[in-house]
């Protein structure tokens, strides 16, 4: 019996709980007006979850995914991104989504149920929210496979959950980047739960991190409560795939704060206790008491951003619950380029019923 | 005898069946402690235990096929798919090995399981979770295909899915999961898995529908009642096998019918019953056959998701032209 | 200007398509060296290079997925499936994604693939290697589905197909792969991906049929001919969006329709050609309309495949039974 | 950044391609009768491979997949078995069938069209050939998860080839086998090849024992043309999981001597040299080397077994070719328990219609 490979994860972590230093700071973390771009983002996003809740609440926005927590997880891998990558999110991205340039207004729309909401008038390239769990993985080794062929340095960048990670979709996605050494980076936001199914019962894979073997990628486990740290490790993995070294693969470690979605009752089957604990690793709290310790932020500032937020917020729900419907047609309109002949009858059909009853 | 929504007696049922047989066990995303997102499995983990109630990794296509494996060893599997919108990837498993494990080893191996999931439109849920998929799978020599319009029914149905020897896709409208409450008893009988149920008598048109269509089927036979017009209502329960013989004997009587579907038009089940109809009833058919359905369009998101839903002005509307056919 | 196999007639398409278009890539199992297991890409690994004729690993789900996500990029994604059976681990990605990106984005993004796959039966192949499943992709709002019955057909849709800005599934009847040789002009153009084609005219009976069924019917058609009955047949090469108005004039003009298709009964194409025309021809119809298709079984293993094909005589049949309709 | 996880994969051989033993040998192996009896069910193996072929040629046999080179992988496999286990097989697995009890005239059945093939008349609950690929491994985590909640100490093993590993069914079937530590065996025959798809080009996995890994399982290497290793490497695989110490997952080196099917013709994407190479790791010359050397074995056995093997295939192959198709009716007959009412319309005009034409 030969040992014949070897393989080991690692985890980085930079800014811990506590809002310490553990690990050297990266260069953009030394700038001061990058991180709090950054905490800018986080906070917007929580903002904007707040105010999505609220709404769903009194019946003005559909089911909706909260992504309380989860803020450095997304905030990190948009700020590692180029404009010219493509980000393939699933639903709790929003922090991403922002930094890609993907507008409240247009996110609120999405969750409101209508489609223009995934038409983003910038980011015109980034894939919608995707809810089938998982089944961007193999869109984002296409977008890849197109930046291969045409030789442009550009990533492909794909998030999903941990729920996501047993999904088929998933390991035949990872499986042909490697084989074809595409340049996309797969982030796996362990929130810890997959609606009510814990992390540890999904699988029995110790690390997330670790499916990126079957691959033959690298696969690394990162603090996902730390923004610094995930913009690091997602950065390195996008610039080594840029590079034409192909794929890789982390997994961040965060918790769903909150419900799965509005539609869910987490009390019934997780332990409060749990959550009361998870809130101590807060990735806006830690990065917050990290600014204030390093001076740059303080008390009124927190203030005035927070108002800023919600000012922002209400601009874009305001315009969104002002946003008329679409008109009916637009149910036909978007389904092909051009409409085919044998459809234009039904849609003429259509035009004539539908605005009656429906 | 409490009042069951629909829910409530697909959860009468799925006990029922547990206690029954010890064969019997469920698995699926969130069917544990959870209950199910519609809580159709509520309670079932503690009354049944970790062994017989199962959540699993999330995961599509293992869900069907574990149940086949499963199944294939005797076990009664109850697959739960948490909205039919993610059940596409696990039509290979029911296509290539539930729909003809019997078959192709001469009887040897079977495969007694039940793929159960949500479906259909009208509850405003996110994108992917309103399609309505049924043609798919009653097309697949091997499979029966059952979707219930009532929480009687449910029960029944459900009980007699879990007791048949060959596979079940068992699909509920969850539109109607909560809509109404009915008498339900556990009285363990199941509902035939080959008969259409007629649920209303009537002369003048045949309207064939099922899920939830058949709630908008009653509210438009009512109107048109109103205006003299007496139809008839068959739930078309169990669409594979097709009870081809009870919708025609209707339409032979009525000379008419209109097939509704929550389906987009085109391939849907309701072409399937127009033409059985066209082949077996010309002579008695005195109006086309009409088929309302969805539009051949993506379901929209909630915002638009009315103008797509058929619903009773759409079925008078063919119902009226129908009887303007002499 | 050579005489070509339909095989050939597809080679030559895709060539053809690759030399026009840079951003036409074609990928699958074994389609590079091996030039596919029929030889459909044969040679082009040669000519195009490995940048643009590429294998995959072994995952249909992600042959489809990848030609989305490279087709939102506005490559013209040309993904092979090795057979039919195999396609259905695809199926999610084409429902949920390829069909619907154009829609759900508002037209920003748009997903111009073609999914092709040899389909059908009748050459004595291996398990899960003769079915015929067009209509389940035919359900499917936003997609085409596109069969060809002869090479030049097979080279003008496949153009087509390519140079379409939406998705097409491209069913290939692999029966006919080398059937017949006739001559294709490889001269770039394309036919139209929303007409049938009427392919014999006749005013006594019309057949309908697809993919390897014309075939049959042709032959079908000169019995006819012998004993005076001059059928209409019409190709449905482009199943999805059907072309539902030339089957109806058709039927306008000879009051009969025999529908033929190779797939299992219930829930096929046929019964949508039928529901059509039992809306649309209703006055004209002098016969019951009749499907001939497979059997409501699994497709047997070669031994008794024969038994499952319709065949020239079933049409015969059909025909006859129409014909005895006054 | 700290280390989080490690994994190492092991590879075994022990008798090696030269027939010398390089490990230790097990107990079964220094049981000459025993290795006769694998080394036997190998040959015959290859005998009935190799008149399948010739039936095929001649137009008696419908496409066939050999198993040439790899009888040791699919015998050291089936000889790991208890009877009491289950066999999911791929198509090439030949070797384990036969000592499942599987008939050869069922073999040249099934292959020749006939439905009978798969109705094992031993064996009755082994699942039949799986021709698409993959797609057997969730079902042998189903039946895994009846013998577990039965607590019948039995083991589910499957087996299928290096390309499978790239379906996302087997990805998922390992990841529930994992996450709910259910008796099951995964076997990986490695033979270079999916087709014209070479190993390196499936993934870029350096092992295919690796994929364990990403369901949290054991996965380790084993020279497959070593059928004292396969069988016990696999052999401990199965013992682990009927303890209930969950599933393991075996990457068996080996090498596909002949064309992918009769339908195929290796020549036209596969260098020659590299077959030829192959054939030095013939499994059945080194055991024979073994076997002479040991004094258990020598030119009499050899030709007294090569009449025999070719005996057994020469009834079967006639009891093959003399048995008569199936009634019409068995068309419909097996679709289900009993045929529905309405299908029995169909079935009666289809007897009717059948037997003139088809
Ligand atoms: C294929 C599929 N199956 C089931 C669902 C229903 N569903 C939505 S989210 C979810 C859990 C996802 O878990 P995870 O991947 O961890 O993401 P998270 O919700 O925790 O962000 C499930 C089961 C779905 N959307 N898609
Ligand atoms: C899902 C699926 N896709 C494609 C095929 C066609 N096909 C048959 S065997 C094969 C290659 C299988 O390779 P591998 O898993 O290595 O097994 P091997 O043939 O080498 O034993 C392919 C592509 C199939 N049978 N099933
Ligand atoms: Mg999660
Ligand atoms: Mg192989």
């Amino acid at each position: 019996m030969k040992e014949v490979a070897t393989f080991s994860i690692s985890h980085t972590g930079i800014i811990d709980a506590d809002g310490k230093a553990t690990g050297e700071l990266p260069a953009f973390a030394r700038d001061a007006a990058e991180l709090i771009r950054l905490y800018r983002t986080m906070v917007l996003t929580r903002s904007f979850d707040a105010r999505a809740i609220a709404l769903q609440r009194t019946g003005r926005l559909g089911t909706y995914g909260s992504s309380l927590g989860q803020e450095a997880a997304a905030v990190g891998v948009g700020a590692a991104m180029r404009p010219d990558d493509v980000l393939l999110p699933s639903f709790r991205e929003t922090g991403a989504q922002l930094l890609r340039g993907v507008s409240l207004r247009e996110l609120f729309l999405y969750w409101g149920g209508d489609e223009r909401g995934s038409d983003f008038q910038a980011a015109r390239e980034d894939f919608p929210i995707c809810v089938p769990v998982g089944s961007q993985a193999p869109h984002a080794a296409g977008v890849a496979l197109a930046f291969k062929l045409r030789q442009q340095p550009r990533v492909a960048v794909c998030v999903f959950g941990d729920g996501a990670t047993s999904k088929g979709d998933v390991a035949e996605a990872a499986n042909i980047a490697g084989a074809w050494n595409l340049p996309v980076v797969f982030v796996v936001v362990n929130n810890g739960w997959a609606i009510s199914v814990p992390r540890d019962a999904q699988s029995a894979a110790g690390t997330l991190a670790q499916k990126a073997i079957a691959a033959g990628m690298p696969g690394v486990q990162v603090d996902g409560n730390d923004v610094v740290a995930v913009r690091v490790v997602v950065g390195e993995a996008i610039e080594r795939a840029r590079r034409g070294e192909g794929p890789g693969w982390i997994e961040a470690l965060t918790y769903r704060l909150a419900d799965h979605t509005t539609a869910d009752d987490a009390s019934r089957y997780r332990d409060p206790a749990e959550v009361t604990a998870a809130w101590k690793a807060d990735p806006i709290a830690r990065l917050r008491t990290w600014l204030v310790a390093s001076g740059a932020w303080g008390r009124q500032q927190e203030q005035d951003l927070l108002q800023a937020c919600t000012a922002e917020v209400d601009a874009a729900a305001a315009a969104y619950l002002e946003t008329p419907p679409q008109a009916p047609e637009t149910v036909f309109d978007y389904l092909y380029a051009t409409l085919p002949a044998a459809l234009a009858e039904q849609r003429a059909r259509f035009l004539a019923e539908a605005p009656r009853h429906g | 005898m409490a009042e069951q929504t629909m829910v409530g007696a697909l959860n009468m049922a799925l006990a029922r069946a547990m206690t029954d047989d010890h064969d019997v066990v469920l698995f699926g995303e969130d069917v544990g402690k959870d209950g199910g997102v519609f809580r159709v499995t509520d309670g079932l983990l503690d009354r049944f235990g970790p062994d017989r109630v199962l959540d699993t990794p999330l995961s599509e296509a293992a869900i069907a096929g574990v149940a086949v494996g499963a199944a294939a060893q005797g076990l009664r599997a109850v697959a739960e798919i948490q909205f039919s919108g993610f059940a596409y990837p696990a039509i290979d498993q029911m296509v290539n090995h539930a729909a003809r494990l019997r078959n192709r080893t001469r009887g040897r191996l079977s495969c007694p399981m039940v793929l159960r999931m949500p479906y259909g439109g009208g509850i405003r849920a996110p994108e992917h979770h309103s399609e309505s998929p049924e043609a798919m799978f009653a097309h697949i020599p091997g499979l029966r295909v059952v979707i219930p319009s009532s929480p009687r029914r449910a029960y029944g149905l459900m009980l007699a899915a879990i007791r048949d020897p060959d596979p079940v896709v068992f699909l509920e409208p969850k539109r109607r999961y909560r809509a109404v409450r009915e008498d339900v008893p556990d009285d363990g009988v199941a509902l035939p898995l080959d008969r259409c149920f007629i649920e209303r008598d009537g002369g003048d048109v045949t309207l064939v529908a099922w899920g939830a269509m058949l709630a908008e089927c009653h509210t438009a036979a009512e109107a048109l009642a109103g205006k003299g017009v007496q139809a008839e209502i068959i739930d078309v329960a169990t669409l594979k096998p097709f009870d081809a013989d009870t919708v025609c004997a209707s339409v032979e009587k009525t000379g008419r019918c209109v097939v509704v579907q929550e389906a987009t038009l085109t391939g849907g089940f309701a072409s399937e019953v127009a033409a059985t109809l066209a082949e077996r009833t010309l002579a008695a058919l005195r109006a086309p056959i009409e088929r309302v359905a969805g539009w051949d369009t993506v379901m929209p998101l909630p915002r638009l998701e009315a103008l797509y839903m058929p619903g009773v002005a759409r079925i008078v509307a063919a119902c009226d032209r129908a009887m303007s056919y002499a």
